[in-house]
């Protein structure tokens, strides 16, 4: 391990600390963490400024909008500011703020930028047919031992190791 | 007594307040442990760095562990959990898809906007091929409507589902992840170090 | 060296925080004065299976032969029991169940495995007591049909003609449908029949939360 | 391997292992026993079978009747409007919506009162609510709505107009709407409203 990765924590006083929260998430709100939800919100929020029409025509983003409640009103939209918050946070106390593209030097910046656009291109699509990513489906469906968490762990990191031979270029 | 908020106690206005607070915490611990970095989540699948493994089944079996109890002492009602839907085609599905992008991209939802915090400009480009992708699947969802709403099974839980008592299952998990997290120290030791 | 050593603490201190937690929980965890010895579906069976039901005659033998193993219990307020009761019961008002001795009683005779038979007036007034006994889980509760009443005679119809005793008040006293055919005339309304009512609309638990992502 | 981490492994196994000692469901919805003995005293839920008649003669939407009694009792008569779920099946999911909904009087009724009381009893356990008994059940139904006893002539008014609206309903209930005139159902009606309270004494 080289120097700087001693600054992160442990990953298991991570994981017990992030699972008391979701215990208490759990406690308070009665559902558990997520993200890519706020972003979906977001972009029903940007596509209905930008073409309201279009959009309320729209199958499935019509479904995210309702007239007494704007869908940028929702907790889990500020569950993703507080998560910008905290990540901020916590890189400024590590020294961890840089202005970088983090890639393996066997490839260029651009070829990372490439892929990363690709990954959360494919990430947007997945995680709305999935009903949620690895945070709200996966780590939150296993917190409470739902079938629906266990498929979508399986399914995610199962595709991903397999996948992973073809794309070693880019990693190691 | 809990949840609170489903239950009443706490009022439903508070829940943006304590989704912020919630977040910020989770944003803290996540990026505390190193999921702001693509190259360390990538390093499950290479074998060079396990943090996602150890931490998300540490946090995925603290957090059952601590509901059972917490349903047993009377603090949370269970059955006012919600419990994910299970579309079971829709799910493995976008499951392969959300993979296939995890390990091209190397990153999830969560943790690009950790990295976006900190300055990654992969995980902004990262996010914003997120939004591309929703995007894209809302306008394309009459193709997918038929898959997406198909095979429900509804809330139900993985040990219902598999037949075996609750206690047995969770404690095979615990069980499983603690071989995990042992076998992965091995391996660790052996792949060779990757410098990120 | 030093470094890691912290790091590790501070993992303890997570896991003692989470295991003092779970603590706390046990240690103020109440336990409830009365809980169910059989569950719903449990009692069900127990009311299908009518294995509890007494008639009054074997009541009477019982009572007659000084049958060990029996007690009788009178459900009803020390008023009525005076009046009259049966030989060797007791008088536990309904209301009283749930009384500290009184629930010590009940247990002491489950330990003895004496058989107790509630009985009030009729049936009907003392099927409370025995199906509130049965959940507590008091196994070696019986309920004795047609109650005091017709026990003791006051309420038995010489003159009936019905070949079913009169003490199986669940059993229909007249031919409904004769009665209703001669009534209408020999038209019966099909309408009765005909299952009208419309699927109500399922309570919604406010619980529900909706969905993470 | 640290020693702090077997530690940390044993004691997850020991949590992992109390859980076989933890009941699987704890039903909280579930009313206490105490509870339901107390709510036994209360006569509010029996509901008379006058009343009744007269919630089905005014069609009163908010009114749900179960036969609790065998099918073959149900095919032979049953209350106009009833649904049939044998006390048999009455923890049976496929009823289960019929008994969570809240927004109807649920009134259960069999020959006697004694298999209502148990359906009654069993529902209000588990925690649902607005359930209530008919007092007397069918047969008290034959003798109180289908064939009305005429009061004394020493009886008090209230008796007799009690008497006036069980007959027009045993018109109703018998003969049918065809043979019925007008009259009788309009007087009938306006009787028991006037009356509401009196029309609960009578009966069984």
């Amino acid at each position: 391990m080289t120097d700087r990765s001693k600054k992160y924590f442990n990953p298991y006083f991570g994981g017990v600390m992030v699972g008391l929260l979701m215990l208490l998430t759990f406690y308070i709100t009665g559902r558990g963490l997520g993200a890519s939800g706020a972003v979906k919100n977001t972009v029903v929020t940007a596509m209905h400024s930008i073409a309201p029409e279009h959009t309320e025509e729209s199958t499935y983003m019509s479904r995210f909008l309702s007239d007494d409640e704007h869908p940028m009103n929702n907790w889990l939209v500020f569950e993703v500011l507080g998560v910008i918050a905290g990540a901020f946070l916590s890189g400024s106390l590590a020294g961890r703020l840089k202005l970088k593209v983090e890639h393996s030097p066997k490839i260029t910046s651009r070829r990372r930028l490439v892929f990363a656009l690709l990954g959360g291109l494919l990430f947007g699509i997945g995680s709305q047919l999935g009903r949620g990513c690895t945070s709200g489906a996966a780590l939150s469906g296993m917190a409470s031992l739902s079938t629906a968490g266990f498929i979508s762990m399986m399914s995610i990191f199962g595709t991903a190791f397999i996948a992973a031979y073809f794309f070693r270029k880019n990693w190691i | 007594m809990g949840p609170l908020i489903p239950q009443g106690i706490i009022s439903g206005e508070w829940n943006n307040v304590f989704a912020l607070l919630i977040g910020v915490v989770f944003g803290f611990f996540l990026e505390g442990s190193g999921f702001s970095s693509s190259r360390k989540l990538a390093g499950v699948f290479y074998g060079y760095d396990f943090i996602v493994l150890k931490f998300f089944f540490t946090a995925a079996i603290t957090a059952a562990v601590g509901m059972i109890y917490f349903g047993y002492v009377g603090w949370i009602d269970l059955d006012m959990i919600y419990v994910n839907q299970s579309y079971v085609s829709s799910l493995i599905i976008g499951g392969v898809i959300m993979g296939l992008g995890f390990i091209m991209g190397g990153f999830c939802p969560g943790t690009s906007v950790c990295g976006a915090a900190i300055g990654k400009i992969d995980a902004w480009v990262f996010t914003g091929g997120m939004f591309i992708g929703i995007f894209i699947f809302s306008e394309a969802f009459p193709l997918f409507e038929g898959l997406y709403n198909s095979d429900n099974l509804g809330s139900i839980k993985i040990y219902e589902s598999l037949g075996i008592s609750r206690a047995f299952f969770v404690f095979a998990l615990i069980l499983v992840a603690l071989g995990m997290f042992y076998v992965t120290g091995i391996i660790q030791k052996k792949v060779k170090k990757v410098e990120y | 060296m030093k470094d890691t050593n912290i790091r590790t603490n501070r993992l303890s201190i997570a896991v003692l925080f989470f295991v003092a937690i779970l603590l706390i929980g046990f240690i103020t965890l109440s336990k409830p004065d009365f809980e169910y010895g059989f569950t719903t579906s449990e009692t069900l069976d127990q009311i299908l299976s009518m294995e509890d039901e007494m008639t009054p005659d074997e009541a009477k033998e019982i009572v007659f032969d000084e049958t060990p193993g029996y007690k009788f219990i009178d459900i009803r307020n020390p008023y009525e029991y005076v009046k009259g009761n049966i030989e060797g019961s007791v008088n536990i008002p309904f209301q009283n169940f749930l009384a500290d001795e009184n629930t010590e009683f009940f247990d002491e005779m489950l330990e003895d495995s004496i058989t107790l038979v509630v009985y009030g007036w009729d049936q009907t007034e003392a099927n409370s007591s025995w199906m509130i006994l049965k959940q507590l889980g008091y196994s070696n509760v019986k309920i004795l049909m047609g109650g005091y009443g017709f026990y003791s005679g006051e309420t038995f119809d010489m003159y009936s003609e019905s070949e079913i005793p009169q003490y199986f008040v669940e059993e229909p006293k007249y031919n409904f449908l004769e009665i209703m055919e001669s009534m209408a005339g020999g038209a019966i309304i099909e309408e009765t029949k005909v299952y009208e009512k419309v699927v109500p609309v399922r309570k919604k638990k406010k619980s529900v939360v909706e969905g993470g992502c | 391997m640290n020693l702090r981490y077997i530690f940390f492994a044993a004691l997850l196994v020991v949590l992992g292992a109390g859980l076989f000692f933890l009941p699987e469901k704890t039903n909280t919805n579930e009313m206490a026993p105490e509870k339901l003995h107390a709510e036994l005293f209360d006569q509010t839920r029996y509901v008379s079978t006058d009343e009744v008649a007269e919630r089905i003669i005014n069609q009163d939407p908010s009114l749900f009747l179960i036969d609790v009694r065998t099918a073959d009792y149900y095919a032979e008569y049953s209350l106009p409007g009833a649904a049939n779920i044998p006390l048999e099946d009455l923890l049976s999911p496929n009823w289960e919506d019929y008994l969570t909904q809240e927004y109807m009087d649920v009134v259960f009724f069999s020959n006697g009162d004694i298999y209502a009381e148990q359906a009654w009893m069993l529902a209000n356990r588990m925690g649902y609510k607005n359930f209530y008994i008919m007092k007397g059940g069918l047969n008290c139904w034959f003798e109180t709505i289908i064939k009305p006893v005429k009061p004394e002539s020493t009886a008090s008014n209230n008796e007799f107009d009690l008497y006036k609206f069980r007959n027009g309903a045993s018109q109703y209930f018998t003969g049918g709407e065809l043979i019925l005139s007008e009259e009788i159902v309009a007087e009938a009606i306006t009787v028991t409203r006037k009356k509401k309270k009196t029309v609960a004494s009578g009966g069984c």
